[in-house]
């Protein structure tokens, strides 16, 4: 509908529009504030720390004083990108049998597959740490990003599933007619068709392990303790160190943020797991 | 010797972060070096029993509590620590906090600090209300008084901060010693829970009825760590925890109140048995750890005389780690930024987790009971207790689910046939 | 070089049979095209020579040997698809040196082969481009470019122009058939465009359900169809159909008679019926008269402008040499 | 494309996906079971005996199981009604036209990115706290009581901060699945009368069905398992208030070290999550192949 | 009932002027039909009458009352969109029932209505199915059944057909003819196709550049173009351009021929040529003649069929009464 929309329509859009997202943002600005602030003013009143407070880095000193950021920031992002690579290696076939050579039964091998996502990891944490235990996998990047390549793979063939199967069928056979095997088919063709779709699909998991926070946390020590895990060292007895918490979980948010928003449209589609045609 | 890599899981409370501050002083003494899994306390509780359990050797040094170290010990999880060499002086250290430390005479964990628990008050509110402060350990109907004439919320002052948040090492903390003096106490002679006497409702009925009528709002959230900053806010009167929080409370660049706080006996009721808990932060080696020789090492160091003057030297003396060496409070130079010093002496001293309640009872600990299936049972009825806080259920029916569920676990775990 | 034949060829997918045995014999160099209607097994068929399906039985031989076990790149055919099927990643002249790469043909032929083909096709300019950034038209050049550098034993058409607006379909229907001429390959072709199969066509294969109903050259069927079904199929507008005594009349169960062999009068002829809708193109005039006893309607073309009007009389009379008579199972008979 | 070769190949490209996945289901999946027979409580070593039906009886009749079924259900369905609610009138708002966006879209966006622990950290302290909270201070400033969510609302807290974190995916499908309707549906339906109300409920909701199920399934699949926002707010608490199954499990067996119990209580967990898998995929397969 | 007049009305998108102001009356009853080029403003046009888009400049009567502000459900108009715009999740009776619905028609009225329509539209067996389970046929009479019952002044279609094949083409047209004969509707119809054009249409407007070229029944554009451009539009194949010396015979800067109006000989005539493709329908043949010296190729329409083939020589005669002249500027000279 292209009609004219007054502008005084739009404007009324416009400001409520923004002062919902406003709203949902506030959050996250609020303690972008707060890590700025210095302790004893960051549990003022939010008029005060707004307008009568001054503005200092020392917690973010103070956070990098305790805990090696950068370390903890290198394995999450080793442990994210690896298990989403891994993870998108063992789905790209998967995903091309099940949207190409679509069977009587694939879509229950679809779902089954989702369905195993439903495990509560606390039922079957005990039994993961001791085989994880025996194969010497504890603490280890490596045993993470084979974890979380596991927990997240139903969602990467889902949504790999649902971008291939837009990607016409016919193209696929021209390939096949102009003599590429199945490997140059898939290699050449359909990987490059696919790189927007995969592109989200790797930014939707990378996020998505990025926060995962019980595996993370249950089966690192030291050497390969994500940011989950650093913050966990900020949380009960440090809660009301509030500008102190706030320069934690901004530092261990914001690179995700930030790669979020500046993936913005194709992490929107991805989010769209294929709800859309 | 090689170099050695030791990981350590820590619970990330301020004495434990200047520990951390320090450490690389002895990593550059030894060439060994530290990896640091700080955690929050339940998490590391969590992290640290799993990993001994299933013997995943995940760490070198884990921190634990009173209530593990004889537990573990007993259980042969933890690495004999009588060897730590001749000039760990071991005598140094208070005896309480080396038998709780122990199991069948061993000792299995080092101590970093101990605590027991005290009641901090303000000075300038009592002085301004004009109240006299007994000699003698008062009770909590005195104590209840007290805080009532305190409680003045328009000006942003409760009359007293206590422990709301569920946990077994949270609320039931404060509870454990509460109920002792209440005459109280969570198992008869046949382990048979007795949550639901008459001596537990009256101690949990006094202790909504405080809370509810002059502690601060939202005080099922509140913690050590909440009412801690209340407290140094200057927004409470009275407070009953750990006389460790003294150091932080005594700062003037961490509280607001450090020139107005003093402290008197945790009240006492029907008994004065049990009325101050017992608790310490040890350091212990689990048996998978492969590095034992360089973690007793660094045991030795983080707990000895020299780590405690470190301590005092470079963070100042109140920051130094209380409670464990008598050599501290010899110190003069400790004494004189800590006035609470004696005092919190006295308190561990007198704190005697083999006889704490009124009646005998086949368990030993204060505010805790040394068996594995206490957290359980404590988390528990910590949960129930501050539902009853929060107004969601009534003390009567928090007791009687409490008694329930402790039951069970008994049954099950076959102390009750 | 592109000698195609099918014997007892039968596809079913699951229980549902598409294509009944089937024979059909595409000599080399021929432009066969397949026609019928909309589900009738064209694609199937075409997509069964292609290896794209497997047969469910009977033997494709490509130039005198076995074909039916061997994979699409294997049998030396090129295809062309409705939707072009282009890489769309790719630029123009990968698209065109894609069959090549997979092929191994060394780099200094693919480029020759490449400007051969744009040159050929008029798609030097484009070469750079990517398929997005082109027209329809130029799209489907890149599909055919694509197609013959790999210089196949045989060309697969499937529907290539039902794409394209009317215009550009007439442009480069044109563009293929002197395609067809210069290269002298075999060509398959599938459409369902009455005016496609006609014009372009060295042999028309008209389908039904997956059965052959006739096989012949455009006039062929135009003159004689072999059924009714071929009958109506072919020619636009459809060939009216006559039954009862009017056809026995003829010693047939049935006549047909196309519209443009049917003469138009005001005042006389053979039979007289009433005008209902009249179309007037101009060029044309196509009445649709009822009334007549014999069909529903009876459909006439005239040329040129015709001056009656919706409710006016009007005699028609067949030209009676072209009329088409078939018995009662709908066979001609001649 | 559907040769015997391609076939085969398929099978064989599926192959390690199925495979690594049934490992990962049925290896822990099967230790898990038979944990659940034993008596094995990790802070009492010795041998684990074979117990029977055992641990399941004690989970079963935990009080607080009924309480954490009924707390995970009201946990799902409260954020699911928030979120499928709120993001349908968060998608109409922002199909609207309006200057600047993008930059609103960004706003929307940014809880979705916010580590759970962190979002419980911030909503708890920063927020819900009735001190020093933002809601507290809010309170007193217009000379109200501060409302004490944790104690007062405990359950509903946990479903606003839950909401907060998934309503941008909600949002963010529905608007995509709002901005994929066809123009000319919406222009028919205006040239047939229909008013903005009418439009919605008859042209824009049906359509959104689809997506709206998408929703349904990937939330419900995360929120079945909400665990870290509990953990470090409420504890599960006051009372069971805000114990859902899985932070009951993690109590029996991280917080217990009951193995055996909390392995019981896992098993029952999985058959719970597969029966709501069930009836979720009987919804979306439909949807999926319209 | 159902006469729209625009004066004046005017569109642009922003910057660009997609309509400059325009002027156009339709009589109640008329069926109009507006022709153009892709991109030309046809659809805007007709959007604009609808309301679905608000005109930049100018007044749309309706029945003589400014309409201009009206939302569209108020004009009393109704609309058959080219996608059809079926409401996919509800059945065909509830598509239909829809406007009647939101008008709050009476229950058992509309029950009438539907059924009616149905039966006008042999739609009755197919009332309980989802517009995905029919044919693109089938979705298009449930669009137009859909209007039918909102008994609209006036109905506007846009490109109603374009989705359809070939053949269902055809009868939809037909049947769309019926019905503005029964329903004495005005109708408002745009479409880009020649035929659809010609057989439909009272009036035809033909558009260019959002401009109105030329508006008249079908047979005086036919006959009568006013310029180049609705010459060169109207008539299929296109009208052959001359220009150049033969022209300027003509007393003309150009003159224009239709296929249809030369006549082709093996053996003499007024232009000598060499035949390129023919091609062969049956029922006419069309020859591409090149070398004639007067333009590249000129198309030739020729009954039957004709013996000729590529290379051949060929003579073309022009029909004198037929030649349209055209001045410099592409007007009609006459
Ligand atoms: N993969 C398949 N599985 C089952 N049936 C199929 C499959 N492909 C085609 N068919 C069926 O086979 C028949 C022939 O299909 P085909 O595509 O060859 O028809 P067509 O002649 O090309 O039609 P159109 O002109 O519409 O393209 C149809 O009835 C179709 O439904
Ligand atoms: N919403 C819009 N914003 C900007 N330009 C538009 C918009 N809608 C149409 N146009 C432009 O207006 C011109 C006329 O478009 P319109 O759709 O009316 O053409 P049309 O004659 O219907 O073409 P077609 O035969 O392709 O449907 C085109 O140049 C088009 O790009
Ligand atoms: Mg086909
Ligand atoms: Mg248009």
């Amino acid at each position: 509908m292209a009609r004219a929309v007054t502008p005084s329509r739009k404007a009324f859009t416009t400001v409520v529009a923004g002062l919902l997202g406003l709203m949902m943002f506030f959050p996250v600005l609020w303690i972008f504030i707060l890590s700025f602030k210095s302790e004893g003013d960051a549990i003022k009143a939010p008029m005060e720390i707004l307008f009568n407070t001054g503005w200092t880095t020392e917690s973010y000193g103070a956070v990098q004083e305790r805990s090696d950021y950068f370390k903890h920031f290198w394995n999450s992002v080793i442990i994210s990108v690896g298990s989403t690579v891994l993870g998108l290696a063992v789905a790209i076939p998967a995903a091309w049998a099940m949207a190409f050579v679509p069977g009587k039964r694939t879509k229950d091998v679809l779902m089954w597959m989702l369905s195993t996502k439903m495990l509560p990891p606390v039922g079957v944490l005990v039994p993961i740490y001791l085989i994880f235990r025996d194969l010497g996998l504890l603490d280890s990047r490596v045993g993470l990003v084979f974890v979380l390549m596991m927990i997240n793979l139903p969602i990467i063939i889902w949504m790999l599933y649902t971008y291939f199967r837009e990607i016409p069928g016919e193209i696929l056979e021209a390939a096949r007619m102009d003599g590429a095997s199945l490997r140059n088919e898939v290699i050449y063709v359909l990987t490059p068709m696919a790189v927007p779709g995969m592109a989200s699909t790797m930014l939707l998991n990378v996020i998505l392990a990025w926060n995962e926070a019980f595996w993370t946390l249950n089966l690192t020590a030291a050497n390969a303790a994500p940011l989950t895990a650093f913050i966990a060292s900020y949380s009960s007895p440090e809660g009301l160190f509030y500008a102190k918490l706030s320069a934690a979980s901004v530092m261990a948010i914001a690179p995700i943020l930030i790669m979020g928003w500046f993936s913005q449209k194709q992490l929107v589609r991805g989010l769209t797991f294929g709800a859309v045609k | 010797t090689i170099a050695e890599e030791l990981t350590i899981a820590t619970v990330n409370n301020s004495d434990m972060i200047i520990m951390q501050k320090l450490s690389p002083q002895w990593e550059e003494a030894t060439g060994n070096t530290l990896n640091w899994v700080v955690l929050e306390e339940n998490v590391l509780r969590q992290r640290v029993t799993t990993d001994i359990a299933t013997d995943g050797g995940s760490f070198d040094i884990v921190t634990i509590g009173a209530y593990e170290a004889p537990i573990w010990g007993a259980q042969d999880w933890l690495v004999g620590l009588d060897d730590l060499g001749d000039d760990y002086d071991y005598d140094d250290i208070f005896e309480p906090v080396r038998n709780g430390l122990s199991a069948d005479g061993t000792l299995y964990a080092v101590p970093f600090y101990a605590e027991s628990s005290f009641t901090f008050y303000r000075k300038d509110l009592f002085d301004a209300a004009g109240i006299e402060l007994p000699d003698e350990q008062m009770t909590y109907d005195d104590f209840a008084e007290i805080v009532a004439q305190l409680h003045d919320p328009d000006n942003g002052v409760f009359g007293t901060c206590q422990r709301g948040k569920a946990g077994w090492g949270e609320n039931m903390a404060f509870v454990g010693p509460l109920v002792n003096a209440f005459g109280g106490k969570w198992f008869d002679m046949d382990w048979n829970p007795t949550i639901d006497s008459p001596e537990w409702n009256a101690a949990i009925t006094y202790y909504v009825d405080l809370m509810n009528n002059y502690g601060p709002p939202g005080a099922t959230a509140n913690g050590h760590n909440e009412n801690r900053a209340l407290f140094a806010d200057g927004k409470c009167a009275t407070w009953v925890d750990a006389t460790s929080a003294a150091g932080y409370i005594f700062n003037p660049s961490e509280s607001s109140v450090a020139d107005k706080t003093d402290f008197f006996q945790a009240p006492k009721q029907v008994t004065d048995k049990g009325t101050g808990w017992f608790w310490a932060w040890a350091l212990a080696i689990p048996t998978s750890s492969k590095n034992q020789d360089a973690a007793k090492d660094f045991l030795a160091w983080a707990t000895s005389k020299e780590y405690v003057e470190l301590v005092g030297e470079s963070e100042g003396w109140v920051a130094a780690p209380p409670g464990t060496r008598k050599s501290t409070y010899a110190n003069e130079a400790y004494l004189e930024a800590a006035p609470f010093a004696e005092t919190v002496e006295n308190s561990i001293l007198a704190a005697n987790p083999a006889d704490a309640t009124k009646d005998p009872v086949p368990y030993t600990g204060v505010q805790f009971v040394a068996i594995p299936e206490f957290q359980g049972i404590g988390n528990y009825v910590g949960q129930q207790i501050s539902a009853a806080l929060a107004g969601q259920q009534t003390v009567d029916e928090a007791l009687a689910n409490s008694q329930r569920f402790a039951e069970r676990e008994m049954t099950k775990a076959g102390y009750i046939k | 070089m592109g000698r195609i034949q099918l014997k007892q060829v039968k596809k079913a997918f699951g229980d549902v049979t598409v294509i009944p045995p089937l024979d059909l014999e595409i000599e080399d160099g021929e432009f066969v095209v397949f026609v019928g209607p909309s589900g009738c097994g064209k694609s199937t068929l075409l997509r069964l020579i292609a290896g794209l399906e497997d047969v469910t039985g009977g033997v494709i031989e490509i130039d005198g040997a076995d074909a039916t076990g061997l994979p699409p790149a294997k049998r030396g055919l090129a295809m062309v698809f409705q939707s072009y099927a282009l890489y769309p990643h790719m630029s123009v002249r990968k698209n065109i040196a894609f069959p090549m790469k997979m092929a191994g043909v060394p780099q200094d032929e693919q480029e020759k082969r490449i400007s051969d083909a744009a040159r050929a096709l008029n798609l030097t300019d484009y070469l750079d481009r990517r398929p997005g950034q082109l027209s329809g038209g130029q799209r489907q050049r890149v599909a055919i470019g694509r197609a013959i550098v790999r210089e196949p034993s045989a060309f697969l058409f499937d529907e290539p122009l039902s794409n394209l607006d009317a215009a550009l379909r007439v442009g480069m229907r044109m563009e293929i058939s002197e395609l067809h001429e210069k290269l002298e390959t075999t060509m398959i072709y599938v459409t369902h465009d009455q005016v496609e199969a006609m014009t372009m066509a060295d042999k028309i294969v008209v389908l039904q359900a997956g059965v052959v109903e006739q096989v012949g050259t455009p006039l062929d069927l135009y003159r004689a169809p072999q059924n009714r079904f071929v009958a109506g199929f072919i020619g636009s507008p459809k060939m009216n159909f006559i039954e009862g005594p009017e056809a026995a009349n003829h010693g047939a169960h049935a006549i047909g008679i196309r519209p443009e062999h049917l003469d138009a009068s005001t005042e006389s002829g053979a039979w007289k019926g009433r005008v209902g809708v009249s179309e007037h193109l101009g060029s044309d005039t196509f009445l649709h008269v009822h009334d007549t006893g014999l069909a529903e309607t009876m459909t006439v073309r005239v040329d040129g402008e015709f001056g009656l009007h919706a409710g006016d009389d009007v005699w028609l009379t067949p030209d009676p040499d072209k009329i088409h008579k078939f018995d009662a199972k709908g066979l001609r008979i001649t | 494309m559907a040769t015997k070769a391609s076939r085969a190949a398929a099978r064989l490209m599926i192959s390690p996906s199925v495979l690594l996945l049934l490992g990962w289901m049925i290896v822990p999946l099967s230790m898990t079971l038979y944990f659940s027979f034993l008596r094995y409580n990790l802070i009492m070593p010795g041998d684990n005996p074979f117990v029977g039906w055992e641990n399941y009886y004690w989970f079963f009749t935990d009080p607080s199981f009924k309480d954490a079924m009924i707390n995970t259900l009201l946990l799902v369905g409260g954020v699911l009604l928030i979120t499928v609610i709120g993001g349908t009138l968060f998608a109409l708002l922002l199909d609207q036209p309006m200057w600047g966006q993008g930059i609103i879209r960004i706003m929307v966006i940014a809880p979705f990115f916010v580590m759970p622990t962190v979002s419980g950290l911030v909503w708890k302290n920063m927020f819900m706290n009735p001190v020093n909270g933002i809601f507290g201070h809010l309170a007193s400033s217009l000379g109200l009581q501060p409302l004490d969510f944790f104690s007062q609302i405990p359950l509903l807290s946990i479903i606003l901060i839950v909401s907060w974190q998934w309503l941008p995916f909600a949002t963010l499908i529905l608007l995509t699945a709002l901005q994929s309707l066809d123009q000319e549906q919406l222009e028919a339906a205006e040239m047939d009368g229909a008013s903005w109300a009418s439009r919605f409920w008859y042209i824009m909701l049906p359509h959104l069905a689809r997506a709206i199920t998408v929703v349904i399934l990937i939330q419900t699949i995360f929120l079945l398992s909400i665990f870290a926002e509990i953990l470090v707010t409420t504890n599960g608490g006051p009372g069971t208030a805000t114990t859902n199954l899985t932070y009951l499990i993690y109590v029996s067996s991280l917080l217990q070290y009951d193995v055996g119990m909390g392995s019981a209580g896992g098993v029952i967990a999985i058959i719970l999550a597969n029966i709501v898998a069930i009836f979720l995929m009987r919804m979306i397969g439909k949807n999926l192949d319209a």
